[in-house]
């Protein structure tokens, strides 16, 4: 079973580029058919959750390529299946202007099956491996344009996530090593007495495997190739480096903090002191990154940096609530940025325009779409009764509970980064509603609001912010559970 | 005494023979010649190494009738066993790979020269391998050095004939260190033979005389043999010698001969010095050293290379920098490691190199990077070839490499004070890796508009193809189901001590 | 030390040579003198080898009038493994030489620097 | 008591279906329909305030622990009030003046949204619900500051929006931490800090609750964060200026208040630094206010700048924690919001009528409209602060409190500087007043000729201006209501 909705995608995927299809309606109708169908079966399997572990191949020794399910599997899959047909949706429409889409369709979808091989992987061996792999199917997506500074891009991106990995990797040798398992246990698997002396040399490889791991979460020395990715065709930019991808970063460092090294071990360590202020830093650096970036996507990008350090922040608070709040934080953060995204997508796929000076009074010739991109922007902010205001109140209220004075300050900058995002956000907004009074409208003739393909992704998205703004209680509550290791 | 215990003394004089009457021979029938050798070798090493799996222990072969300590002996363990039959496989592939090139680059009369010359370096490999007298090791060693030089130089143009000489200058520095090196022994012990040498090495380093000519007899022979195998500061002639000969040559030279000198190496340590001597000598460290270096400085100058077969050489002494690194970890674990690394990296780097023909011939025969743009769509199974085979050095799980960077780590961590240096320049090793791999992976699959260069398919090139596809298979192999390989190296090195 | 050194000095002369053939063949760029460096490491080698092999006041072992005690003769094995050492340098120095020439006629010098610097020139 | 919900609803959805629907062919349909709006919102309210007694209404959770609840104590009647007669005056009065302006539509739609969100910020019964709505407030006023669209405005807007929304985020960061340390967020008299907490973590809470008047201080112009408010308030349209300044500030005042008094208890910050530091702060920005002011030629920034002043008077009164001065900061709260009102509807007539906006070029302005000259008169005694104008009695109250309030040092510098800045009220309001009525000689009252602006918009004036007076003449019911309020939370 959860081996099918791995390659489900992947072998759809893979059709794609091998059946010649007569239409474009065809692949797409199969396409959307496929992701949907994976999707329910996703929804199945984790509602009825198979409790053993399935093992599809033994690596040396005690290493195996496992999937399980738990909580934090529940989370991301969840995520990841609901996101995915909308998203797909959505790329066909705006895929119509771009060259060789068939290229594109193949790893996008094969990106879906990668993912949640990460999701479901039981072991940190699989995380890893389906990790590296989601590098390789994603690279051909960020050149898609094959436009010089695509190419770049991708290199950079390659060689950013590949290096990171690799030190990510020495973590997960210290884990088979020292732990007395690989497989992900809730509070960690390290065996202190094999540690012994050695305590100091594992904090420092968990600050390693951190920041490899962090190099996909785009903690702040290693953050880059974000904004660069950019280059990828909208859907990707959205899907993928505003969630999938970034992400798994971060689900990855949630399952080594929480699940492999345990918040025991880590708690009250310099190392979690180190990594603390990595992300605090990089909160703040993204943030303030994002208001001077003129280009709307890169804008978008820095400030998936930064809201990417939020969850990262919530991870190292270490605590249970703290991993409450980084769950809500991955969730909900990926409903608002997917939104915000698709807007931008749409703009351009609409308007060809990419900066922000050039939407001066857009608000009134694409009401829905700047509707909608407000109502992200308010829920990026935290405006309470928005999806924004809970998770960023679930993780301030973790760093309070810590009562460490560094988390203090972490609240301290999440705040700033609230009020940066302000800026760079509803300055956008502004510019599109109250274009000044000598600015004629008559430069926007002909652009307009996309269609339903387009549209339907951007109200669903905005309804789901309002509903998780308004009655998270349960998720909350879900979150609670996981954290607490009862799934 | 069972019948099998004559096989590798025959295979060793199957191919020497074999040699002998190529070279009477007209190229075609040379080239059936050979590969039948390599088939019935092949053939005799498997039915040896299972032989020794299951008698479990190894077995001593008596050349000639004097017993020891006087006459020359084989001895066969699954470890050596396993290694000829390896390395006949990759051997064979490599030609195979490599024909159309050969045909193309070697004059029509010179051709059964080459066959004969792939003889004796095949014998000289197995006597290697099985040798269990040191002196016989020597001039097996001077025979595999004259083989190579002229795998090296059987394609006539400058830079070979210069590269030849450059590989010869140094590897004769390196054998007469080794010989040198191996006097020394013969006279602070009075044997020849590895186990007799051995229980004398034992005994005066237990009584705790002649220690600093012991000393300075491990590190002539250490030395000698890294090199012979171009550890890092000693490489200057590989890239050349790699890079222009003809690509079987290539492909053997970098994945096999250097590999035995090294496989001789671990069996000196192992069988000749006794591990814990070796191990408390400080040579060990300085191997370590190198290797480390060898990983950096490889990967540096394969990235700033602008010829992808130049940079797939450098990359070579990357990994055999990794070997080295391995071997002196100065663990069992370090050892396995390296073993293993010395299959994969053979496997991989020669892949690497088949590959590398068929991408370079579909982009008119240049090797430039700006050149060989879209390659992989102009030669689809290339192009797939050697992206796995850049994976594999990446150490992207499914490959062999990963397994090896695995097993690498795991010694590391489980060695106290050379973990943080060598996890670290595994890492960094890793990220330049990746940089100068996927870079050519990119720049493959780079399409161009309109590409001047023709494009082959499948069919016109049904034999490399397949000679790909093995390859693959192999690297797959043994990165998804290496946990027996690696039992059957743990067993073979305890065999050996 | 010193009186070691001199004591056996045969030794000490196959260690200088030694050192003297390895820097030639090292450090010298013509080829010729590489070769001749290298013929002297080997040689100094055996020299090494017989040195070790003679111990003085005994014979060769073969036999002339009846077997003596096991004292009388010398160990033959050395010298075996000089016979083979020669033969295999021979082959070796030969293929140099080879080798050696058909540089020469390409490019009409022995001097394998400059040849490398004119294959940078000729860019193969 | 649903009436809250429906008061706090109903103008919202007004307003956003103004701003929704199609732009109105004629403008008269738009502005009864605004009128209606304001009107029943008015009944609305004033409903709430009678028929809800101290009833809870709790509408949903946000998340478990965090209700929004709304609920009517003494407080909120006083500002709900208060906002509701200025927001009529206003209303009212913009419907002669936005006359000219363009997008009256999107005015009189976020109008009627600030009304409703004002309310409701009135009404909030605990710290979460009033974070919501000021937040909310901070973002559906910026529109009318921005109105215009000129340039300047947009850049004023920008700035009065990220100025306090960075309030916004200080108060914030400290109800994370009530959250934690506090028993429950709902406002209940004499503070909700939990003993324990209060005795563990003394010097965080106090840092917190500096926060917090730092951040709510924002919004009431207080230095050091005054600097929008100066900028902000004279762009905007006239009557929304007036709102603004009278009303708007008010809610950061209203900010404090809940957070000193009912969030953290005056038991727990009374001799505090904290204490102390506010009231520095609130005297700095009381001088430097006026001082500004005077110094300032445009009417409209002149009346800003004096805002900023007289919104600290209230401050300093809440800040000493006197019972005096707690009344007069209260009873200051409702002239200075009726004053003020009316001196920028007055400001706003003028413009509108002459078009001139420095304060030298109104000579003779009492010449040609008398009732809003003499208007413009009493409402800048009132703000002075003399008899027999409700400013004199607030003022007295203030001082008084001060003196009482046994505070070494304070207890006499406060009066005095209250009393320099009340000349120098004096010293920036009057001239206007002396230049329009005495145009002196050299004025040729030929060119003069009766131009008294419209019904429409003198009734307003008039009314606030009846209403700061009578708050001096009877202040006896108010002062006991008051001093009732004043002994609940004290």
């Amino acid at each position: 079973m959860i081996l099918l909705v791995i390659f489900i995608p992947i072998i759809a995927g893979m059709l794609v580029s091998l059946i010649p299809f007569q239409k474009r309606s065809h692949m797409e109708i199969f396409l959307e058919s496929a992701v949907v169908l994976n999707s329910f079966l996703v929804g199945y399997l984790l509602l009825h959750r198979p409790d053993h572990i399935i093992t599809l191949a033994n690596f040396t020794g005690n290493l195996s390529i496992g999937f399980k399910v738990d909580g934090m599997s529940i989370v991301f899959a969840g995520l990841i299946s609901v996101l995915w047909p909308f998203a797909t949706l959505y790329a066909f429409e705006y895929m119509t202007k771009e060259k060789h889409e068939r290229i594109f369709f193949t790893f996008y979808t094969m990106t879906y099956g990668v993912t949640l091989g990460i999701s479901l992987a039981a072991n940190l061996l699989t995380m890893y491996f389906f990790y590296e792999l989601l590098t390789l199917v994603t690279v051909p997506l960020v050149m898609h344009t094959l436009t010089r500074e695509a190419i770049l891009a991708s290199r950079k991106y390659l060689y950013y996530s590949l290096g990171g990995a690799a030190f990510a990797f020495i973590g997960l040798i210290f884990i088979i090593i020292y732990g007395s398992t690989t497989d992900f246990v809730l509070g960690g698997v390290l065996d202190l007495e094999r540690i012994g002396e050695r305590t100091n040399v594992l904090l420092l490889i968990y600050v390693i495997a951190f920041m490899g791991f962090g190099v996909k979460a785009a903690v702040c020395p290693f953050n880059s190739w974000l904004p660069d990715a950019g280059v990828a065709p909208t859907p990707v930019t959205a899907l993928l480096h505003a969630v999938a991808v970034v992400k798994s970063g971060a689900f990855a460092i949630i399952r080594l903090t929480y699940y492999s090294f345990g918040t025991e071990f880590l708690r009250g360590t310099w190392a979690q002191t180190v990594v603390m202020l990595v992300t605090m830093f990089t909160i703040v650096y993204g943030c303030s990154r994002a208001v001077k970036e003129t280009h709307l996507k890169r804008r978008l990008a820095y400030s998936t940096i930064s809201n990417l350090s939020y969850v990262l922040f919530g991870v190292t608070i270490m605590t249970p609530l703290g991993m409450v709040g980084a769950l809500t934080h991955l969730t909900f953060h990926a409903v608002m940025k997917i939104s915000s995204f698709f807007c931008a997508g749409a703009i351009m796929h609409q308007t060809d325009r990419h900066y922000v000076h050039e939407l001066d009074g857009m608000g009134y010739k694409m009401p829905c779409v700047f509707g909608v991109f407000t109502v992200s922007a308010l829920a990026l902010m935290g405006v309470p009764g928005l999806a924004g205001f809970v998770s960023k109140w679930n993780l301030a209220a973790a760093a309070v509970e810590s009562g460490s004075r560094i988390a203090y300050g972490g609240i301290g900058c999440l705040l700033i980064s609230a009020l940066l995002t302000a800026i760079y956000m509803l300055s956008i907004v502004v510019r599109a509603f109250f274009p000044g009074k000598d600015f004629n409208m008559a430069a926007l003739e002909g652009i307009n609001d996309p269609d339903w393909k387009m549209l339907i992704p951007l109200f669903v998205f905005t309804i789901l912010i309002l509903v998780m703004g308004l009655y998270s209680a349960p998720a909350v509550k879900f979150f609670n559970d996981v954290a607490a290791g009862i799934y | 005494m069972d019948f099998v215990q004559n096989f590798p003394a025959v295979s060793i004089l199957l191919c020497l023979f074999g040699g002998i009457i190529s070279s009477g021979l007209r190229g075609k029938t040379a080239r059936y010649v050979n590969r039948g050798l390599l088939l019935v070798v092949t053939f005799l090493s498997l039915c040896t190494l299972c032989y020794t799996l299951e008698s479990g222990e190894a077995f001593v072969y008596v050349m000639g009738k004097f017993p020891a300590p006087w006459g020359n002996e084989i001895r066969a363990g699954m470890l050596e066993a396993f290694m000829a039959f390896f390395f006949c496989i990759i051997m064979l592939l490599s030609l195979e790979g490599g024909k159309k090139k050969l045909v193309e680059e070697v004059e029509e009369e010179k051709v059964f020269l080459y066959y004969v010359l792939i003889d004796l370096l095949l014998a000289s490999l197995l006597a290697l391998v099985y040798t269990n007298d040191l002196f016989t090791a020597y001039v097996f060693v001077e025979i595999n050095t004259i083989a190579a030089c002229g795998l090296i130089m059987i394609r006539q143009n400058g830079r070979t004939i210069e590269a030849a000489a450059r590989y010869m200058i140094m590897s004769l520095l390196g054998s007469g260190l080794l010989l040198l090196g191996i006097c020394m022994l013969y006279d602070l012990t009075g044997h020849l033979l590895m186990s007799n040498i051995k229980d004398q090495a034992a005994m005066l380093y237990a009584s705790g005389q002649y220690r600093i000519p012991l000393l300075v007899t491990i590190a002539l022979m250490s030395v000698g043999l890294a090199i012979k195998s171009a550890l890092f500061p000693f490489h200057a002639w590989l890239p050349d010698a790699y890079g222009y000969s003809t690509v079987s040559s290539a492909a053997i030279l970098s994945s096999l001969v250097s590999k035995g000198y090294i496989f001789l190496l671990i069996k000196i340590i192992y069988r000749v010095i006794g591990f814990e001597v070796f191990y408390d000598s400080r040579i060990i460290d300085v191997l370590f050293a190198f290797g480390l270096m060898g990983m950096i400085f490889g990967s540096v100058s394969a990235i700033r290379e602008n010829d992808v077969r130049r940079m797939i050489a450098f990359s070579s002494v990357a990994q055999i920098g990794y070997i080295y690194m391995g071997i002196g970890m100065g663990t069992q674990a370090g050892m396995a490691a390296s073993v293993f690394h010395i299959l994969s990296h053979a496997a991989t780097k020669s892949l690497l190199f088949i590959a590398a023909i068929g991408l370079t011939d579909v982009s008119g025969g240049s090797r430039k990077f700006i050149d060989l743009t879209g390659g992989a769509y102009r030669n689809k199974w290339a192009g797939v070839a050697f992206t796995v085979g850049s994976l594999s050095m990446v150490g992207v799980p499914l490959f062999s490499g990963f397994i090896s960077k695995l097993l690498f780590a795991q010694a590391a961590v489980q060695n106290g004070t050379k973990m943080l240096p060598a996890l670290i320049v595994l890492g960094i090793s890793t990220v330049l890796n990746a940089i100068y791999f996927m870079k050519t992976v990119i720049r493959i699959y780079t399409p161009v508009e309109d590409s001047a260069y023709e494009s082959v398919t499948f069919k016109n090139m049904k034999l490399y193809g397949l000679t790909l596809i093995c390859f693959i298979v192999l690297n797959v192999f043994l990165g998804v189901s290496s946990q027996p390989i690696v039992d059957l190296i743990e067993r073979g090195l305890t065999v050996f001590s | 030390m010193g009186a070691n050194l001199f004591a056996n000095y045969g030794e000490a002369v196959a260690m200088i040579l030694f050192g003297i053939g390895f820097g030639n063949l090292l450090l010298q760029s013509n080829l010729i003198k590489k070769i001749i460096g290298l013929n002297i490491m080997d040689t100094a080698i055996y020299l090494f080898l017989a040195e070790k092999g003679y111990i003085s006041g005994r014979v060769a072992p073969i036999i002339v009038d009846g077997v003596q005690s096991m004292e009388a003769y010398i160990n033959p094995i050395p010298s075996g493994l000089v016979l083979t050492g020669i033969v295999v340098s021979v082959s070796v120095s030969a293929l140099m030489l080879s080798i050696t020439v058909r540089l020469y006629r390409r490019y009409q010098t022995l001097d394998l620097d400059e040849i490398s610097t004119r294959l940078k020139r000729e860019g193969l | 008591m649903y009436y809250i919900a429906l008061s706090v609803l109903f103008p919202i959805l007004t307003g956003v279906y103004l701003l929704v629907r199609k732009e109105i062919k004629n403008r008269k349909s738009l502005l009864i329909q605004t009128g209606i709006f304001l009107v029943i919102t008015t009944v609305l309210g004033v409903l709430a305030l009678c028929l809800s007694g101290g009833g809870i209404l709790t509408p949903f959770n946000l998340t478990d622990r965090l209700p929004i609840l709304f609920k009517v104590d003494e407080i909120s009647i006083l500002f709900a009030v208060m906002t509701m007669v200025i927001f009529l005056c206003a209303g009212f009065f913009s419907f002669i003046y936005m006359e000219h302006e363009e997008k009256e539509k999107r005015y009189y739609g976020f109008y009627l949204i600030v009304f409703g969100i004002l309310l409701a910020l009135c009404f909030a019964g605990n710290l979460i619900t009033f974070y919501l709505f000021f937040e909310l407030l901070t973002l559906s006023s910026m529109p009318l500051v921005l109105h215009t669209g000129s340039r300047e405005a947009i850049m004023a807007g920008l700035k009065y929006l990220f100025y306090s929304l960075s309030g916004a985020y200080m108060a914030l960061f400290g109800v994370y931490f009530i959250e934690r340390y506090g028993n429950t967020l709902t406002f209940s008299t004499g503070g909700v800090i939990s003993s324990q907490a209060a005795a563990d973590n003394t010097g965080i809470l106090l840092w917190i609750a500096f926060l917090m008047l730092i951040g709510f201080g924002v919004k009431a112009g207080m230095f050091p964060m005054h600097a929008w408010l100066p900028a902000a308030h004279p762009v905007a349209p006239a009557p929304a200026s007036a709102v603004l300044s009278a009303v708007i500030v008010k809610a950061g005042v209203l900010g404090m208040v809940r957070a000193v008094y009912y969030i953290f208890g005056v038991s727990f910050l009374r001799g505090t630094w904290v204490q102390t530091a506010w009231m520095v702060l609130t005297l700095i920005t009381v001088f430097m206010g006026s001082m500004l002011a005077y110094r300032e030629p445009v009417l409209k920034k002149r009346l800003a700048y004096s805002t900023v002043s007289q919104v600290s008077y209230i401050l300093f009164g809440f800040s000493v924690m006197d019972a005096g001065s707690v009344t007069g900061g209260l009873l200051h709260v409702l002239c200075h919001g009726a004053i003020k009102a009316g001196l920028f509807l007055c400001a706003g007539a003028l413009i509108y009528k002459t078009g001139k906006t420095r304060v030298e070029e109104f000579r003779g302005a009492g010449k040609e409209m008398p009732v809003l000259m003499w208007c413009y008169t009493i409402l800048s005694l009132g703000l002075i602060g003399i008899p027999p104008t409700g400013g004199f009695i607030s003022k007295w109250y203030l001082a008084e409190g001060a003196l009482s309030s046994g505070l070494s040092g304070f207890s006499w510098i406060g009066p005095t500087v209250l009393l320099v800045s009340a000349l120098l009220t004096a010293g920036y309001l009057l001239p206007l007043a002396i230049n329009g009525f005495l145009p002196g000689a050299d004025y040729d009252y030929g060119s003069l000729k009766k131009k008294e602006p419209p019904l429409l918009m003198v009734i307003p004036i008039l009314v606030l201006t009846l209403l700061s007076v009578v708050m001096g003449l009877f202040p006896e019911p108010l002062i006991h209501y008051l001093s009732l309020i004043v002994e609940k939370i004290l």
